[in-house]
């Protein structure tokens, strides 16, 4: 057996062999008209669901296993420092070392979303649309698909137009993913599972977020197009705006909770109220809804999604801002559009949903972080979902929605949320 | 503002190349846009890029030859070309055509109507944004490409309609296979409506977008749904019945404003009125006095007409598709002119994108669905 | 008012205005002098609302036989009808829908250095396919605004669609 | 191609450098099978079927095929239709956008060899007079299976392409098969 | 103000509708092909690549002068030579044999798959030119779209490898059932 076989046997791919094919007789065609009529006789029906059911099962298993994580991590952190002690390692070197093991694993999560997020958005635009998405790459429905694109991606040729900024050309999508990897830092992903518990965090976020879309308009500059050109000043008109409903949309969950620690915010809403409506925010009376919808159509357009994805409007601007950018470049301006994503659901999770409360009292043996993830998961199918059912609004009707809408619901739901206080004390 | 201000606002102006290679040109259409921001000040479309040189092929060939040549004009609605192509040459040869073989003709190009229109749904829907119209629309599309597979064994380029008549009649089970799939399509159609046609996002940017007057359409030339749209109730199967269109019932759907939403509402109506008769073709075959027979009666296999010329129009998918064929007795065809209404219908961009947003090119080019092998031809 | 009636009104006012030998099968057929295309076009447009241009097309009659085309030659069994007359027709197809009336109108010129009115004021119809005849025939349309190649590239040579065509091979052949 | 492309051949002067490029070739070619972006350019009617082929009948996403609107992050072009000589510019223009390693296919009559089209003169006889084709597919038009048999093959052919003797090459011009005008 | 509410609300809850389109069709079955392990059987009219039997055919050229892009050239057989009789036995009985093709080629890239030639083919009872129903057919040249066929022959005939150049049976024809239609 040669080398190459060996690695092949190993990480096997799809060979197409066209002996294998069953044959599809006509009178057996696949339409829908038969298809439909009772799905739940269809054994491939049947088998797909009974897999989401043993996956989400074993998930619920494996989460009550570990538990919470920082309990489990402390006796740890407590041996490694004793051990460290007694080399005689001084401390402080030993609480760099740890900030910097917690640094790289908060740099995985941008990296580990976007390969989960772009596989789980093709598969459910998949089946949104009756097809099945990435199949064959890495075997099971497409697991790997992903990681074969960045790979791809990353030998690619890197095309340096002739006619671009080179400098600038190269710096966007580095200026697009920093904070993308940064604004991370304040986030809680469960009880006291969070890198840095900053009192400000709730600026923080908004404030480092915001950063990206330099990174934007920068591209959409120095690429030398004009579909770019027109993408980036499109995206630094909608950001911008934006920005606003959404900020505002939260400054009544911080008048009811009185602080901007995010995860500080999200442990207040423990409880319930009469032992079975959970105390989350979205639960109080009109202020909490439209808080939590503006705060949602805010953050899908701050994210450049459907409908809100005239930066890159594929069927105007071809590609918006990143029509003359190829390999590893376009790569890191898809992984931070999805990082963005991921925080608006964990932003959302904390502040309207509880963060890590269990929806119901006696759910509670689940750890919070397992809560929180399914939170954000929900919230992330909502992105997509809205994503492969909408269609793009034109630039100046977006302005508008914003300004005339959004802007006046959010402003005046500050007002309700002051009344709300009031009523309450 | 004062004069002097907005002189100082005004911004230099920038040229766009809106295609040939642009994902919503429907294929390699070109647009010369002038843009002032996101505004449209001149907008010069430009065609040729599928320029085949058909008409010149067209006297190469013998007439069944060129039959095949006319399912590439409008590759979306072949049948209609083959059908518009044949009305000529019958007229031109003057060959009777037997009725049942007139009722097929009829099914079969409101079947591909139907398949016509929902490529149009799909894309339009794409051109919005919106891309999960596009697969249901093809899902839908794919059932009937299934029946003309049965039917004539092609599944996008028939030649199924020939000089005299068709060229097969209807396999066994094809029928139910038919009525199954309108039976599943109709309620589709109300699916349709509540996910595109009356979300507030699609109808704020196609509604009052895009707007032609009845007059401006008139004398553009526009035809079928476009023309329809702004007014003018000009349906060819109604104005001038062929085949045996004044035999059944239906409507044509007709709107008053022509903005994009209105052409992309008659196109949905047409959809529902197009499965209507299909029905009523597929009840009429059914009658014993329609029993199968030879379909092309007495027609020679080399097709010899006599020196003349005759015209021949039928309602497309797109409008009024008209043949204008030329002979001097001999084997192939001395001229034939293809009267294409995508050809016309894009035309107007010239005069209609003026002043709108470049989102909007997007909208209007899309609802008046050309295709540019018509165009080009 | 049916076809007839309009023929003889028109026919009084434009004296070069007869019914064609050779009609378009099922549609009134009448040839009109060069000169007198647009004012009759004008008339049809505003005094009986023939508010709608089907088609404009020509057909090239050269004064030889047309041995030129391929089929032609290897088919000359019968004489074409316009043999020796050596012209372009042109055919336009009016319609008026709101009677539902389609007049075919013909005229012929020369086919030397061709020429004849644009109907471009009249029928918004006209620019584009006036600009395919253009392209295809090289016939010139005085009056039109932007007489350009429409559908072939700037560097064709010659009009295709003339029965005396020859292609020169360029570099994609 | 870019830094690490170019300098992974030389690896195999090291010591058990051969099984390193070995490895690498597997996965790079891997990468490159798996993820196969096609640019959205459709000329014709092949194109309507080769939008059928991404629609829910035939979704050629499953196979990674995933259409992308600008040529800069395309790996493959689909020449699916007639190409008029108007066209022939802009083609080869497209082509010299998309970044290596890229590949075509021809789709349908029109592209192998100018088709029922073959005595126009408004057309270009094949697209590889033009620009480089990678695997031919005939048919008028070929139905969606078809192409995505036409990628398959593709597929095998990549499998072949080895980082040691590639220069920004396409599978083809390495073997010595391809020939560009 | 009020029109203002009603169109929002109206639109709030079309938008909901449009969703709930979306969502039930998620949870209904997909109607994929996986198309390298289930290949659909196309219906008998199909119109698939073309196979011939060059022990059928007549050699009559009527496939030729049918096809709209001429992608078809056939060369007819010299006659079999009579066998000279032999003195003093009768002469043989006439073996009664038409025309027979020399050689006969396609070329496939520029087919139309249009039929016109299936039609216009006179042998009976079998027609020696027919659409297959096979799709699955990609070639990596120019030349290898060309195939020939001599008597003797199989369906798919001979094409002309990349590598040598020389005409070899095809190997890697794909039979979409193992015995294709003849209609």
């Amino acid at each position: 057996m040669t080398t190459e076989e060996t690695i092949l046997t190993k990480i096997s791919e799809p060979v197409f062999n066209h002996a294998n094919g069953r044959l599809l007789m006509p009178e057996e065609r696949y339409w829908p008209s038969r298809k439909w009529k009772s799905p739940w006789s269809l054994p491939a029906y049947r088998s797909g669901a009974a897999l989401l059911a043993g996956i989400l099962s074993g998930a619920v298993l494996a989460a009550w296993l570990i538990g919470e994580i920082p309990l489990r991590l402390a006796p740890l952190y407590s041996l490694a420092e004793q051990y460290a002690l007694s080399y005689g390692v001084p401390l402080f070197l030993f609480h760099l070392a740890w900030t910097v093991i917690k640094a790289a694993l908060l740099l995985a999560v941008p990296l580990v979303n976007a390969l989960f997020a772009v596989w789980w958005e093709r598969k459910v635009s998949a089946h949104i649309q009756s097809r099945l998405g990435p199949m064959y790459v890495g075997r099971f429905q497409g697991c790997l698909q992903t990681v074969a694109d960045g790979l791809k991606l990353f030998l690619k040729e890197d095309i340096v137009p002739d006619c671009a900024d080179k400098l600038v050309h190269l710096l966007a999508p580095v200026v697009v993913v920093i904070p993308a990897i940064l604004v991370f830092a304040p986030v809680p992903f469960g009880r006291e599972l969070i890198y840095a518990d900053l009192d400000i965090g709730t600026v923080y976020v908004f404030a480092v977020g915001g950063v990206s879309v330099m990174g934007i308009i920068m591209a959409g500059w120095a690429s030398g197009n004009k579909f770019s050109l027109l993408g980036g000043l499109r995206s630094a008109a909608q950001l911008v705006s934006y920005e606003l409903p959404r900020t505002f949309a939260v400054i009544p969950i911080i008048m009811l909770a009185g602080t901007l620690n995010i995860s500080a915010i999200a442990g207040l809403q423990a409880g319930y109220w009469g032992g079975i409506l959970p105390r989350w925010f979205i639960f109080y009376p009109v202020v909490g809804q439209v808080a939590f919808i503006v705060f949602l159509i805010a953050s899908v357009a701050e994210t450049n999604r459907v409908p809100f994805d005239i930066p890159e409007a594929e069927s105007e601007l071809v590609a918006g801002f990143n029509t003359e950018y190829s390999g590893m470049k376009f790569a890191l301006f898809f992984l931070s559009e999805f990082a963005y994503v991921l925080l608006s659901c964990l932003l959302m999770a904390a502040f309207f949903f509880g963060g890590g409360e269990p929806p119901l009292p006696f759910l509670g043996f689940l750890p919070s972080w397992a809560w929180f993830l399914a939170k954000t998961l929900t919230l992330m199918f909502c992105f997509l979902w809205f994503r492969w059912t909408f269609p793009r609004f034109r630039v100046d009707r977006l302005m508008d929605f914003n300004w005339k809408f959004l802007l006046p619901v959010s402003l005046l739901n500050i007002a309700a949320a002051g009344l709300l206080i009031w009523l309450i004390s | 503002m004062t004069d002097k201000t907005s002189a100082a606002l005004k911004a230099d102006q920038m040229f766009i190349n809106f295609g040939p290679q642009h994902p919503s040109t429907h294929g390699v259409l070109r647009i010369a846009l002038t843009v002032e921001g996101e505004v449209v000040v001149k907008a010069a479309p430009d065609v040729g890029y599928l320029h085949r040189g058909m008409e010149k092929l067209f006297e190469a060939r013998t007439y069944s030859q060129a039959l095949i040549l006319t399912d590439r004009l409008d590759y979306i609605s072949a049948m209609h070309n083959n059908l518009a192509y044949c009305l000529a040459v019958e007229r031109l040869a003057g060959v009777q055509v037997p009725l049942r073989a007139e009722y097929l003709r009829v099914l079969t190009a409101e079947l591909n109507r139907i398949a016509s229109h929902l490529v149009f749904f799909g894309t339009f829907a794409v051109d919005m944004g919106a891309f999960t119209p596009f697969l249901y629309a093809f899902r839908e599309r794919e059932m009937i490409l299934d029946l003309f597979e049965m039917l004539c064994g092609g599944r996008l380029l028939y030649s199924y309609v020939r000089v005299g008549g068709v060229s097969a009649d209807l396999p066994a089970g094809w029928t139910e296979k038919c009525r199954e799939f309108i039976a599943f399509f109709k309620p589709r159609l109300k699916d349709y409506d509540t996910l595109l046609s009356t979300n507030p996002i699609f109808k704020s940017r196609t509604d009052g977008v895009g707007l032609i007057s009845a007059a401006q359409a008139l004398s553009w030339g526009l035809s079928g749904p476009n023309l329809r749209a702004s007014g003018p109730d000009y349906d060819v199967r109604k104005a001038e019945p062929y085949c045996v269109y004044d035999k059944l019932n239906f409507k044509v759907p007709v709107a008053r404003t022509g903005s994009c939403w209105d052409r992309y509402y008659c196109r949905m109506l047409e959809m529902g009125q197009s499965a209507e008769i299909a029905l009523q073709c597929l009840d009429a075959l059914a009658a014993p006095e329609l029993a199968p027979e030879i379909m092309t009666k007495g027609v020679p296999k080399m097709l010899k007409p006599a020196a003349g010329q005759a015209y021949a129009h039928v309602e497309a998918s797109r409008g009024d598709l008209g043949f204008y064929a030329v002979s001097d007795g001999s084997l192939s065809p001395y001229r034939m002119h293809v009267r294409g209404p995508s050809f016309l219908n894009v035309a107007i961009l010239q005069e209609i994108l003026t002043g709108c947003k470049i989102a909007d090119v997007v909208a209007i080019l899309g609802s008046l669905d050309i295709v540019l092998g018509e165009v080009d031809r | 008012m049916p076809a007839e009636e309009i023929f003889l009104n028109l026919q009084a006012s434009f004296a070069g205005l007869v019914k064609s030998e050779a009609q378009v099968k099922g549609y009134p057929t009448w040839t009109v002098p060069a000169q007198a295309l647009r004012p009759v076009c004008d008339r049809l447009r505003t005094k009986f609302s023939f508010d709608y241009l089907d088609m404009v097309t020509a057909v090239d009659w050269p004064a030889s036989a047309g041995a030129v085309t391929q089929v032609a030659a290897s088919a000359p069994a019968a004489a074409p009808t316009a043999a020796g007359r050596d012209v372009f027709e042109l055919v336009y197809l009016i319609s008026a829908l709101s009677s539902g009336i389609r007049v075919c109108l013909r005229c012929e010129i020369p086919r030397k250095e061709p020429s004849i009115h644009s109907l471009y004021g009249i029928y918004m119809a006209a620019d584009w396919q006036e600009r395919e005849v253009y392209d295809l025939f090289g016939i010139n349309f005085e009056g039109h605004p932007n007489l350009k190649r429409v559908l072939t590239p700037e560097t064709q040579q010659g009009h295709p669609l003339r029965k005396d065509y020859v292609h020169v091979p360029d570099s994609y052949d | 191609m870019g830094i690490v492309l170019d300098n992974l051949p030389k690896i195999e002067a090291l010591p058990g450098g051969s099984i390193a490029l070995a490895t690498s070739d597997f996965l790079i070619n891997w990468s490159r099978n798996s993820s196969m972006w096609p640019l959205t350019f459709g000329l014709a009617c092949c194109a309507i079927e080769m939008m059928a082929a991404y629609a829910s009948r035939f979704d050629f996403e499953r196979m990674g095929v995933f259409p992308r609107p600008t040529p800069r992050q395309a790996d493959v072009m689909f020449v699916a239709g007639t190409v008029a000589k108007k066209m022939a510019d802009p083609i080869i223009r497209i082509y010299k956008q998309m970044p290596e390693p890229k590949f075509v296919i021809a789709m349908g009559g029109c592209a192998n060899c100018g088709g029922p089209f073959y005595d126009s003169y408004a057309v270009v006889k094949g697209v590889d007079k033009i620009i480089p084709v990678d695997v031919y597919l005939p048919g008028c038009p070929p139905r969606p299976e078809a192409l995505m048999y036409a990628v398959i093959k593709l597929q095998e052919k990549i499998r072949k392409m080895k980082v040691k003797n590639y220069h920004g090459a396409t599978a083809l011009q390495e073997t010595g098969a391809r020939k560009l005008s | 103000m009020k029109n203002y509410l009603s169109f929002v609300a109206e639109a709030f809850v079309n938008t909901l509708k449009g969703l709930w389109v979306t969502l039930k069709v998620m949870f209904l079955p997909t109607i994929t092909v996986q198309y390298p392990t289930e290949k659909m059987v196309p219906y008998p009219r199909f119109r698939g690549m073309l196979a011939y039997d060059a022990e059928a055919c007549i050699a009559c050229g009527m496939c030729v002068r049918a096809c709209p892009s001429k992608c078809i050239a056939l060369a007819k057989a010299a006659p079999a030579p009579v066998p000279a009789a032999v003195e003093g036995q009768p002469p043989a009985p006439a073996v009664r044999s038409g025309p027979k093709i020399e050689w006969y080629t396609i070329d496939y890239g520029r087919c139309n798959f249009c039929g016109l030639c299936e039609e216009s083919c006179p042998t009976k009872p079998v027609k020696a030119l027919w659409h297959s129903l096979d799709y699955e057919a990609v070639f990596s040249t120019r030349e290898e779209m060309t195939r020939r066929w001599k008597r003797g022959d199989t369906l798919w005939g001979t094409a002309r490898g990349s590598a040598d150049g020389q005409f070899a049976p095809v190997a890697d024809q794909i039979h979409i059932q193992d015995v294709p239609v003849r209609k």
